[in-house]
């Protein structure tokens, strides 16, 4: 029983790790029908900019401030600088400017930061709830807690808010939304730094949880985030978040009955391919509401 | 004779020619990315190594029918993505790249982690081919594909390929079967890929599933799109500054992966055509200096 | 189309090299500075480093200083096999020594041994490395020893009855777990369960848990420092209470800087022996300190190893490859290294040493026992 | 054979917007059907069911006996229906020898590997390869193009890119061809070439046209028959002057009349 609660907790906090980093990139292939390939290397900024405060003022409170402060910056700059002057291209232009800046963006971390990993250790990552036999450590509590009440604010923030209502008005119609005065480029830059500060949450409780940021860390991620937007439905935040929960707890417990018989990414980008083919919209069904 | 060192450039440099050119056909032409194209190298390199130690199969048939068996995979990924939108595409051929590596290390019969190791030098006349003989063979399949790229380019199927990549519901209200040449393409493409990872296998003698990573898919890509995709120039060319180019200068060794990155996303945003491709500002430069006398079939006025 | 294949030919001439002049002895290394190796690559390159001074320090080869021709390999075969080709066409090396992993040396040791120049693995392990080629020889002892040691320890010293193993699933993680495999059992020790892992894996709770489960006395898990660091610290987030049996892996500053205190208690079979009076041991973990404020680890210890015994062949038989090759070959308890004493080469040139097991106190290696056994330690 | 083209109880619908509703046509080889109609009345979506861009709700559309509106366009397209688009839809950054010759490729013979496997002039590839030249030649001669035969099509002017998109149809060698508002945006003169190429290809070539166009003299002028639609609704079916005093086809155009006036 203490392996299933156990193998639970470990899904749920991969599944918010997930969710946290795929909504922002669910929500700017909504808005501007762009795979986002370079938030990966946003999210990595963050673990970086995180690590960084902690080592500073030695507390991770101010860890996620900071790694917010950073990310929103780079992420409007990202939309500002290079995603605006392409967003009009046909989508194949976007997608490969993306792969080339996280590309860079991670040789860059690797020179600033070091090529190894750097420790994330803070004291209270050993201490835990024990109940017999079943652990859940202090860093799982904080990632789970967070990333729930992060998705709460992401519900308010896209459903109750006017600039909520533009960003689903435009993930629609992008043309029409513009006809009926939102404008598109302010919108697009707040959507891409409140993605991106989301991103950079994700990347210090991702520090935390590991104990260690490195420069490639983003890597995985990147691509794993694809499979859990296209699982989710295209532009769909619900589906994806429900769709990151679902792949963090099916990689669990696949791996922990039947163990590595793919590497992990494998495993899920094959889940991907499967959807995609059969079911375009993805398994959430419509493609277009946000 | 030249020193070794240069022959192992001048190879990769060819190997690199027949990747880039891979990409130039499929995306050039075709208008069909392939963000995986190391899964289709891996895929030619394995069969070529497997035919020649496992089965014993002289280097001569092994290539050829490692192109095949990549040739075959790319035929099914030709049939996916005519399901798919354009980048769609492009994350499923990710994520095969993801499943090929995959597969290699955990199938039984690959050598999993451990690759394949002593695989046979080709063999010509009776005895192994020397450095400088490999090389030849290297630069005359580089020949060889390049003309079969040209005559493709040139016929009529190469009209259908750019009808496709131009656009796509327009071609076929003209009457060209869509499926059949974005097939024909994958095809193409993902042979040349295969012999290119023969030559690769055959050439380094020992290969392990990590040496045909995404971040290789992403620098095969680089080298097509820098050099220009549409014309066969541009991954030739392309192919050869970015594989002499780090040789030469030691300190891009360190920032290669920076390079090439902000290289992407350059040419990406200013001159989509690439270094190399029509209208870019090379060759304008090089018509205005040498006075045009490229015969483009009367571009002139 | 004419116009591109002359251009390429045109550019390919045009890599001539600056032809190095000097009477100096060249000895060659590589070692992977980038790429997600670069810590333990650095970390070699400090120990040949160092090796060359204490050299040049007491008078080099025979008066002929000793210079280190040194690549980045990338940790990659490819990277490795254009290195090989460099220091033996253009900088024209007398001997190589090798500061990188399994794969990388795997693919340039038939490279060398066809061109006849001496190539000594570091710590590189695998037993294809030196498989019947006359001039490479591993100064790294064959990973299946380690398994060997690690379940004879395990059962001697930690008095282990059960053991789950965890696997990495790439050359050097299988080669090693092959040793304890075999020998377990002979010492009593019940394998109960099996468990592998792709190379960069992150997340083991999901089979830390299962671990937890079946409750084994030790879990010998085969990584490199960052997999063994989370192996380390997910364990003790999960409570499981087995020890954790390392190897030569383990051994870097990285494990306690990443996992802190839940490294503590975890024991590794390893070549650097902290405890070792050798003087040499002494004096190069002393140096080493004082010039990098960080402890040496195997990986320098090794590349310093491998350096020393290259100049001592040097020293003795001149620089012919083949005098070269037969100096090493027999070589019979040299002292003049940091890892204990070299006892001898075998026929396919691999060492045969002690081997001292490590364990955690407070993060860093104390010595806890070596083993001595013949019968374990020979290849 | 006296009918070449079939169509009945076409209707298509897009969600509620009835976009045609139960059109019937029948069309005789070698003739030319106007088609009217004020903008929005479904002229378009009637080419586009034709051949094969949308698929019909409900209705036959038969060409040469065989029910088509099931085919993909490439299929249909090799049966020998060309069509232009009415906002044009050319290969931009390609030659306009090279748009033409796309018109070729229905009857490009070659398979991939016979084509592969000859070479030079004597081959099969490259006797039919100069066959197609020919045949290109010949239009571009016809329609007067030599002097932008290897410009990049996105350059030309407009009426001159009307003319290669004709051009591209007819390299098709149709037997049916499709017109959508050919002479749009033209100026008068290059009105009238336009005019006498339409008229030459009935007479010299056969080609059955169907003909959409708002310009009234030129449809009255060129159709043997014409059609009117409204709303997607056929109002009226006949001869050129019979249809254009039909009340309903003047009510359509000129809005409800008070009273109704004799026909001037």
């Amino acid at each position: 029983m203490g392996t299933f609660l156990e193998n639970l907790v470990t899904g749920a906090a991969l599944g918010s790790i997930y969710a946290l980093i795929s909504i922002g990139m669910t929500m700017v292939y909504g808005l501007l029908k762009i795979l986002h390939v370079a938030h990966a290397g946003v999210y990595v900024f963050g673990a970086l900019l995180g690590l960084l405060a902690f080592r500073l003022t030695g507390s991770i409170l101010f860890a996620f401030p900071a790694a917010v402060l950073g990310c929103a910056l780079m992420g409007y700059l990202l939309y500002r600088f290079m995603y605006r002057r392409v967003q009009d291209e046909k989508p194949l232009i976007p997608l490969i400017v993306g792969i080339g800046m996280f590309t860079a963006m991670g040789d860059a971390y690797r020179l600033a930061a070091g090529p190894y990993s750097i420790s994330f250790e803070h004291g209270l990552a050993q201490t835990g709830i024990v109940l017999g036999t079943f652990h859940i450590s202090f860093n799982q509590v904080l990632v789970i807690g967070s990333a729930a009440a992060l998705l709460v604010l992401v519900w308010l923030m896209v459903n109750k808010t006017k600039t909520g209502l533009a960003w689903r008005a435009s993930a629609q119609d992008r043309e029409v939304a513009m006809g009926i005065g939102v404008n598109s480029n302010y919108m697009f830059g707040l959507n891409f730094m409140f993605g991106s500060a989301l991103a950079g949450i994700a990347g210090v409780l991702v520090g935390l949880y590991y104990g260690a940021v490195n420069a490639n860390m983003g890597e995985v991620w990147a691509y794993k985030v694809f499979v859990v937007m296209v699982l989710g439905g295209l532009g769909n935040v619900t589906g994806t978040v429900i769709a990151a929960y679902l792949l963090g707890l099916a990689e669990t417990f696949i791996i922990s009955s039947w163990g590595y018989f793919l590497p992990r990414d494998a495993i899920a980008f094959i889940c991907m391919i499967l959807v995609l083919i059969l079911m375009p919209n993805g398994v959430m069904g419509k493609r277009k509401q946000v | 004779m030249i020193p070794a060192y240069y022959h192992t450039i001048m190879t990769f440099t060819c190997i690199n020619i027949l990747l880039s050119l891979s990409i130039g056909v499929l995306a050039g032409y075709a208008g069909q990315v392939s963000l995986g194209h190391a899964a289709f190298m891996a895929i030619g390199a394995y069969a070529s190594a497997m035919l020649t130690v496992t089965f014993k199969v002289s280097f001569w048939l092994a290539m050829p029918a490692a192109a095949l068996v990549s040739a075959m995979v790319g035929l099914l990924l030709g049939v996916i993505a005519l399901r798919l939108k354009e980048d769609f595409l492009a994350i499923t051929t990710m994520g095969l790249n993801f499943i090929v590596i995959g597969v290699l290390l955990y199938a039984p019969y690959f050598g999993k982690a451990l690759g394949i190791g002593d695989i046979p030098v080709p063999m010509l006349f009776g005895e192994e081919m020397g450095r400088g003989m490999y090389t030849a063979l290297c630069l005359a399949l580089v020949a060889g594909v390049v003309a079969a790229v040209w005559w493709l380019q040139r016929s009529w199927i190469g009209l259908a390929w750019r009808g496709i990549r131009e656009a796509q519901d327009v071609a076929q209200v003209m009457g060209v079967n869509i499926a059949k040449f974005k097939i024909f393409a994958f095809v193409i493409s993902t042979a040349i890929a295969g012999i290119a990872g023969s030559l690769y296998a055959h050439f380094l003698l020992f290969i392990t599933p990590y040496d045909f990573g995404f971040p290789l898919s992403i620098q095969i890509l680089t080298l097509a799109v820098l050099g220009g995709l549409g014309a066969i120039r541009g991954p030739v060319l392309g192919a050869i500054l970015l594989t002499i180019l780090p040789e030469y200068l030691r300190f891009i060794q360190d920032y290669r992966m920076l390079t090439y990155g902000l290289l992407l996303v350059l040419v990406m945003m200013y001159q989509p055509q690439g270094l190399f491709g029509h209208k870019s500002f090379l060759t304008e430069g090089l018509k205005r200096l040498f006075g045009g006398e490229e015969k483009i079939r009367g571009r002139a006025a | 189309m004419k116009k591109a294949i002359v251009a390429a030919c045109l550019a390919l001439v045009l890599c001539l090299p600056l032809a190095a002049l000097a009477d100096e002895v060249k000895i060659g290394f590589h070692a992977p500075l980038t790429g997600w190796a670069a810590a333990d690559g650095q970390s070699a390159l400090r120990g040949a480093q160092l090796a060359v001074e204490f050299i040049n320090a007491d008078g080099g080869i025979n008066g002929n200083k000793v210079a280190m021709v040194y690549y980045d390999d990338r940790i990659e075969a490819k990277e490795s096999v254009i290195v090989a080709r460099k220091l033996i066409e253009s900088d024209r090396v007398v001997g190589v020594v090798s500061g990188s992993y399994s794969t990388p040396t795997r693919a340039a040791a038939p490279i060398y041994d066809r061109n006849k120049v001496p190539y000594i693995s570091t710590i590189g392990t695998h037993p294809e490395i030196p498989m019947n080629r006359d001039y490479v020889f591993q100064i790294a002892v064959m990973s299946p020893i380690h398994g060997r040691v690690g379940a004879w320890m395990a059962a001697e010293t930690l008095k282990a009855k059960s053991a789950v193993l965890l696997v990495m699933d790439n050359d050097f993680g299988s080669a090693v777990t092959d040793g304890f495999r075999i020998m377990a059992p002979k010492y009593g020790i019940n394998i109960l369960k099996e468990y592998n892992y792709p190379l960069g894996e992150k997340d083991f709770r999901s089979l830390l848990s299962n671990i937890k489960n079946d409750n084994p006395d030790v879990l010998w898990a085969s990584g490199y420092y960052e997999e063994a660091a989370q192996i380390a610290k997910q364990a003790k987030e999960l409570g499981l209470k087995a020890t954790i049996i390392g190897q030569e892996g383990y051994d870097s500053p990285k494990f306690f800087e990443l996992a802190g205190d839940a490294t503590n208690g975890v024991v590794i079979t390893t070549n650097l022996d902290r405890g070792s009076q050798s003087p040499m041991a002494q004096k190069f973990l002393a140096e080493f300190f004082k010039q990098h404020k960080v402890a040496a680890d195997m990986v320098a210890a090794s590349a310093f190893d491998g350096m020393l015994v290259m100049a001592h062949a040097i020293k003795t038989a001149g620089t012919k490859p083949d005098d070269i090759a037969k100096a090493i070959g027999e070589m019979k308890n040299f002292e003049g290294v940091a890892t204990g004493p070299l006892l001898a080469f075998d026929a396919q040139g691999v060492v045969t040493r002690y081997i001292p097991v490590q364990i955690v106190k407070d993060q860093a290696f104390t010595s806890l026992t070596v083993c001595k056994d013949p019968k374990l330690i020979t290849p | 054979m006296d009918v070449l083209l079939e169509i009945q109880g076409l209707s298509k619908n897009f969600g509620g917007l009835k976009a045609l509703s139960n059109v019937d046509i029948t069309l005789k080889p070698k003739e030319i059907l106007g088609v009217i109609g004020p903008n929005g009345a479904g002229k378009t979506t009637l080419f586009n069911c034709i051949n094969g861009l949308y698929r019909p709700d409900s209705g036959v559309i038969r060409f040469e006996g065989r029910p088509i509106q099931a085919l993909g366009p490439d299929r249909i397209a090799r049966l020998g229906i060309a069509r232009t688009f009415q906002n044009i839809e050319l290969f931009a950054n390609m030659r306009t020898m090279e748009n033409i010759m796309l018109g070729r490729h229905v009857h490009m013979r070659t398979g991939i590997f016979r084509g592969a496997a000859m070479w030079g002039r004597r081959s099969f590839a490259g006797r039919e390869e100069r066959a197609h030249r020919l045949t290109v030649e010949t239009i571009i001669d016809l329609l007067g193009l030599q002097a932008v035969r290897d410009k990049l099509v996105g350059g030309l002017p407009y009426g001159t890119q009307k003319l290669v998109e004709l051009a591209r149809a007819l390299a098709l060698e149709p037997r049916l061809l499709l017109l959508d508002e050919p002479c749009a945006g033209m100026t008068a003169e290059e009105k009238q070439d336009m005019i006498f190429w339409i008229k030459d290809l009935q007479d010299e070539l056969g080609v059955t046209i169907l003909l959409i166009e708002h310009d009234m003299r030129m449809v009255m002028d060129i159709s043997d028959r014409i059609l009117a639609i409204n709303f997607g609704r056929p109002i009226a079916l006949g001869a050129p002057e019979a249809v254009r005093r039909h009340p309903d086809v003047l009510e359509a155009y000129l809005g409800k009349q008070e009273r109704r006036e004799p026909a001037a």
